[in-house]
């Protein structure tokens, strides 16, 4: 059974999204680990290192995510977790921008995929089979 | 500390506003003296005076419109509000950032500075400690409306001080409000003992005879939650207020999508606010509602968004809400762009003038649905009331712990989260999981069978899909989200 | 000629069958030879068939949605109804151009023609009779739902014989409803017994096994029509469409403004037309609603206009109207782009979706508004069987003649236009000048005191100026034409 | 008291306008002929010389109005109409163009005055007031 950490990240407390994500990879046969809202990339990072997890999942929804994800990759990589997978969506950043602009930022920032907003959780579960091959 | 529903003395109170003030630099701003605050306050005309607008609304059974709108730069955002007055707004907003309704001033701080530096807003409201008093007057005189700061702060005692001090004529918010649905890990003690203070600065500014709206927000969550939950906590908060003082209070509700029940509930929350204020006795309370257009999930479609906005319209007017709150076509990609936010003013407005002079008389079903809500807020109130020992505060604190009041998807630890809401058969909402709600068997009973319907309709069992299907279905186009095609 | 309410005898019809043909050179065509068409109509699927998809919409309570469109030549027509049928259109229309309306089939093709060299539309519809059977054809077979003819012609007799040759399984007028609003000096005679023949040649497709919808088109002029005498043409044109053997009926309504009276005219217009129907013995009618969002003049600004479109859903759907006609966000402006249509498209049927399972529950005040309506169109047509001694059609001549039937603001000469509407308190639609209007004096007493009413509360006395204002107000977004601000 | 030709031009039977723009210039205390909908250039410019009017007011509401205006000036001055004033109004061209060029277009007609969607009959009467000199 493969491992995913997720949460949502910053100031951030859109709650919804992040329960129904949990309650649809817990059906799709996951082990999840739910760190909840308000999370800080060292929330993330600590349940990962715990859990021995194979994909970080990280949602922002309120706009900030920008901000709050720089150098979480860097981070992740000092935490000796050089290999995780990492998904960020939502709502990423601020307003209705050119999504390809923000592939790109999120891109460069190191993670491994990047959803645009109203990429609901089944979307993504093609997604997460081949990235965690099974 | 010791949480007691009673007003707080002013001494203490002003012994509290000196450690307030110290939260960041722009509390030490002399436009914060009260004296100074008292005299700007009272130049601030009638037509820019919230508490005077709202009543007038209500006199001529008006509907007025409000948008969300806060961008971090002051220029902006003040070009945001002028253009949003001209597509027709009746009140401006002023919605803080997240990192403010944190008291990450810090961050704010960052998050300011690099909007400017790059010309790209990377925060997603007007960060308004940070700018300071003298920096909100200036949004205050661009205008030509009353102007009410929007946020979703636990502690938003430096914000209040601010905004008031600025001639901002409402504050949003509350301590449970303010917190179950905003935060994750802040005890509703503290939330409630801050927003104690927040009313505590209208009631000292009541005492000086300026009238300052109060307004405790109503959606919660914004997603399936039961009228009966957010209509007790619209009547705790407007007593909690009205007991430091606050004299006109506008309460709240969030569209749950079935026009009767939506126009049941904001009939029942205007009258049983009043009832409860009367019968704790406060005297001269100016009370009006609120409507909030959908809050739960959009659809990405923009024409189906002003269709949504447009529904979201009628029903506010047929409910006769003094305030409407309005959304973006934009609303399911982002902060929305001025002029998309303008779009839906303008639909809204032109919807409310439509059904200006229109109202729906009352039929059986709708005096059944009142009646129900009704019945349901009684329960809550009562065991909120017993736990409480006689203490509205406490027995708020009691019942959130155990359960017996409780809000569905909210983030914070202090709330069970044990219940499940579904839609019935006609699309209203009901409650699928009790949880340790307190209600009486009766009630729970009548849920139960609504939903059964539902589900034997569907030929599913009764289950948390229905909960989950639902949470989605009005962004893809229907209000009960059944399974299948 | 002596008009008659009775069925065309077969050889007779198709004598002027014959002559209707020869009416412009596309008639020649050897795709109207009857054998060739029964074959084609019996070709074409259930799914494309409208009679078949009402049907299904009415079983299930649904209300679909059907926009306006036509431009002048085929690929880009085509390509306007796959484009809104993607948009979520259930049903496609074809609108035809006004010279084609007018039976001026050389001005049609110069307009054709000057369309196609200057890549710009010059005509306002799709000139059917033109392009002839096979063109049509090619329009049926490039989508997938059904097609209706929708124009506002007097003698269509040729146009119909054209499109449902093509397969367009529904049709639009009546001998009344494409005359009063649609022309100034034909006389009433002359289109009923042209509307005559298309629904006798609907009742010779229907013996040989084949479903035609046939929709008597309920706005009339679209400005203030009171509620009873659309209602009343409409019954009346069911009953001459029965009498040819027309078996599937969709009877229309446009929107007046004030819900109560939309969604019990919606009511009472079904329960009376079948009640009528049946009356008269007419068996195995499938009688549907059809409801038009607002017909009269449209505000400018876009996001106002989609405001009105879902408003106007709203009302559709919660008076549970089987088809809903769109308008576009450029309905004052002039005929609507591809994509401006679609959001009109878009819109609506997000509303209807939303309330699909939503219904407005019978209050006294809309059963009083219901009951009113039916008593007055038991006047109406009482008073047109009377001066018929007993022949509809005949009475129908001779009440309008009269003025017993009369439709405000019609360019015909054959209207006596002595009736003058306008609202009351309530925004709902009365009448403010009876003319010859047949109608009990204790409901032209109710009519009077209702606008009494609105004229006292404001402050002026009764005249036409408040139809005139009626006339403008919705487009300048208000319901009611109120004087000052 | 001067005098104004009022009509629908065409096959256009747009009649709620024509009576509204009836009834504001007779109160506007104009001597107003009114032809009706469905008029033909002939009808208009018949009913001018029979009243010697000032003014003809041509409405076009349904899109037609570019076909059925053309060559409308050059009738007038075979009539005998030299100086008659033409205004044009309603919803003159089909769909939303561009008024510039529907401008120029009916201009180039010989219209004195064009006025674009939405233009009451209230807003026209300041022009009529100058044009007509009183
Ligand atoms: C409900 C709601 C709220 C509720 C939240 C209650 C709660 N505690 O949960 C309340 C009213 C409290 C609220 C508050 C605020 N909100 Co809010 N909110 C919404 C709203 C309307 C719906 C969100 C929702 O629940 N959707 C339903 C769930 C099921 O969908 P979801 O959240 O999108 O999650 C799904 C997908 O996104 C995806 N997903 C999510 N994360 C990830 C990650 C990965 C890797 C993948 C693959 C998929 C994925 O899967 C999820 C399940 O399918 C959205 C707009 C919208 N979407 O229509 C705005 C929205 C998210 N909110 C917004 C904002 C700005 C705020 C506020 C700052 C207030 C404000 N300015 O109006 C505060 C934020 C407070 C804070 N500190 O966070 C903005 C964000 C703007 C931006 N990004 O540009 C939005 C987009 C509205 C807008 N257009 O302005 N909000
Ligand atoms: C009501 C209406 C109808 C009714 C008319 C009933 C009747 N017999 O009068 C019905 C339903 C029958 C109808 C039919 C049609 N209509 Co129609 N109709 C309208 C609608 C909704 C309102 C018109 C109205 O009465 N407004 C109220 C009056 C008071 O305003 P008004 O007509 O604009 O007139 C004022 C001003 O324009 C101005 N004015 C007018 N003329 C002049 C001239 C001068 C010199 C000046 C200064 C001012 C001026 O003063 C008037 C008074 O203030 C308009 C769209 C809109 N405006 O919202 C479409 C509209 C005019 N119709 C239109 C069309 C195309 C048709 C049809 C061809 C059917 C179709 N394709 O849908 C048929 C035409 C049949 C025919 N042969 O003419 C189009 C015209 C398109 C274009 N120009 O590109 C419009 C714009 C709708 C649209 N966007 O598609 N219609």
């Amino acid at each position: 059974m493969k491992t995913i950490v997720i949460g949502v990240i910053g100031a951030d407390v859109h709650a919804v999204g992040n329960k129904i994500i949990d309650y649809t990879l817990v059906n799709s046969g996951y082990n999840v680990i739910n760190i909840g809202v308000l999370s800080s990339q060292e929330d993330f990072i600590n349940a990962a290192i715990e859990t021995d997890a194979d994909l970080i999942m990280v949602s922002s929804l309120y706009g900030h995510g920008e901000i709050d994800c720089r150098g979480m990759r860097e981070k992740c990589i000092e935490s000796g977790l050089e290999d995780i997978l990492l998904y960020v969506g939502g709502n990423i950043v601020v307003g209705k921008q050119d999504f390809n602009e923000t592939l790109k930022r999120f891109k460069e920032m190191g993670f491994d995929r990047v959803y645009p907003p109203g990429t609901s959780i089944d979307l993504a579960l093609n997604d997460i089979k081949e990235d965690l091959g099974e | 500390m010791k949480l007691k529903n009673k007003k707080l003395d002013l001494k203490e109170f002003f012994k509290e506003r000196e450690e307030v003030l110290c939260g960041w630099k722009t509390g030490n701003d002399s436009e914060l003296d009260l004296e100074t605050t008292v005299e700007y306050l009272k130049s601030v005309p009638s037509y820019k005076n919230f508490a005077f607008v709202l009543n007038k609304a209500k006199k001529h059974g008006e509907t007025l419109i409000q948008p969300r709108a806060g961008v971090p730069e002051l220029g902006e955002h003040i070009k945001l509000l002028q253009f949003l007055e001209k597509a027709g707004a009746d009140f401006l907003p002023s919605t803080i950032d997240s990192y403010t309704r944190q008291n990450r001033y810090t961050e704010a701080e960052k998050g300011l500075d690099e909007s400017m530096d790059k010309h790209r807003a990377l925060l997603n409201g007007f960060p308004a400690v940070n700018h300071g008093v003298k920096s909100c007057k200036q949004v205050l005189e661009a205008i030509n409306v009353p102007i009410e700061a929007r946020h979703g702060t636990p502690d938003a005692r430096l914000l209040s001080e601010i905004i008031h001090a600025a001639g901002w004529t409402s504050n949003e918010g509350g301590g449970i409000s303010y917190n179950i649905p905003y935060a994750k890990s802040i005890p509703l003690e503290v939330s409630i003992r801050n927003w104690q203070y927040c009313d505590r600065l209208v009631g000292y500014y009541e005492e000086q005879g300026i009238k300052i709206n109060r307004e405790p927000f109503g959606p919660l969550t914004g997603t399936l939650v039961p009228p009966a939950i957010s209509n007790t906590v619209m009547i705790i908060e407007a007593l909690l207020a009205a007991e430091q003082g606050v004299k006109n209070i506008t309460v709240g509700y969030g569209m749950g999508g079935n026009l009767i029940q939506d126009v049941a509930a904001v009939n029942s929350l205007h009258s049983q606010t009043k009832e409860y204020l009367k019968r704790f006795g406060y005297e001269n309370m100016e009370i009006s509602t609120v409507f909030h257009q959908w809050m739960g999930g959009f659809p990405a479609d923009e024409a189906e968004a002003m269709a949504l906005i447009s529904y979201s319209s009628t029903v506010a007017a047929l409910s006769k809400a003094t305030k409407l709150i309005t959304k973006s076509p934009h609303e399911s990609m982002g902060i929305p762009t001025m002029e998309a936010n303008g779009l839906g003013v303008k639909a809204s407005k032109f919807i409310v003038r439509m059904l200006q002079d229109q109202r729906i008389t009352r039929s059986e079903d709708l005096n059944e649905e009142m009646d129900l809500i009704k019945r349901e807020v009684n329960c809550l109130m009562e065991a909120v009331l017993k736990v409480g020992e006689g203490d509205l505060a406490v027995g708020t604190v009691r019942a959130f712990e155990q359960g017996l009041l409780d809000i569905p998807f909210a983030p914070s630890q202090y709330n069970a989260g044990k219940i499940f809401p579904a839609r019935d058969n006609d699309g209203r909402i009901r409650i699928l999981e009790f949880g340790n709600l307190a209600m009486d068997q009766d009630i729970k009973d009548f849920h139960y069978n609504k939903i059964k319907e539902r589900a034997d309709s569907e030929n599913r069992k009764i289950s948390f899909q229905m909960t989950v299907d639902d949470v989605y279905s009005v962004s893809k186009g229907k209000l009960i989200g059944r399974p299948g095609k």
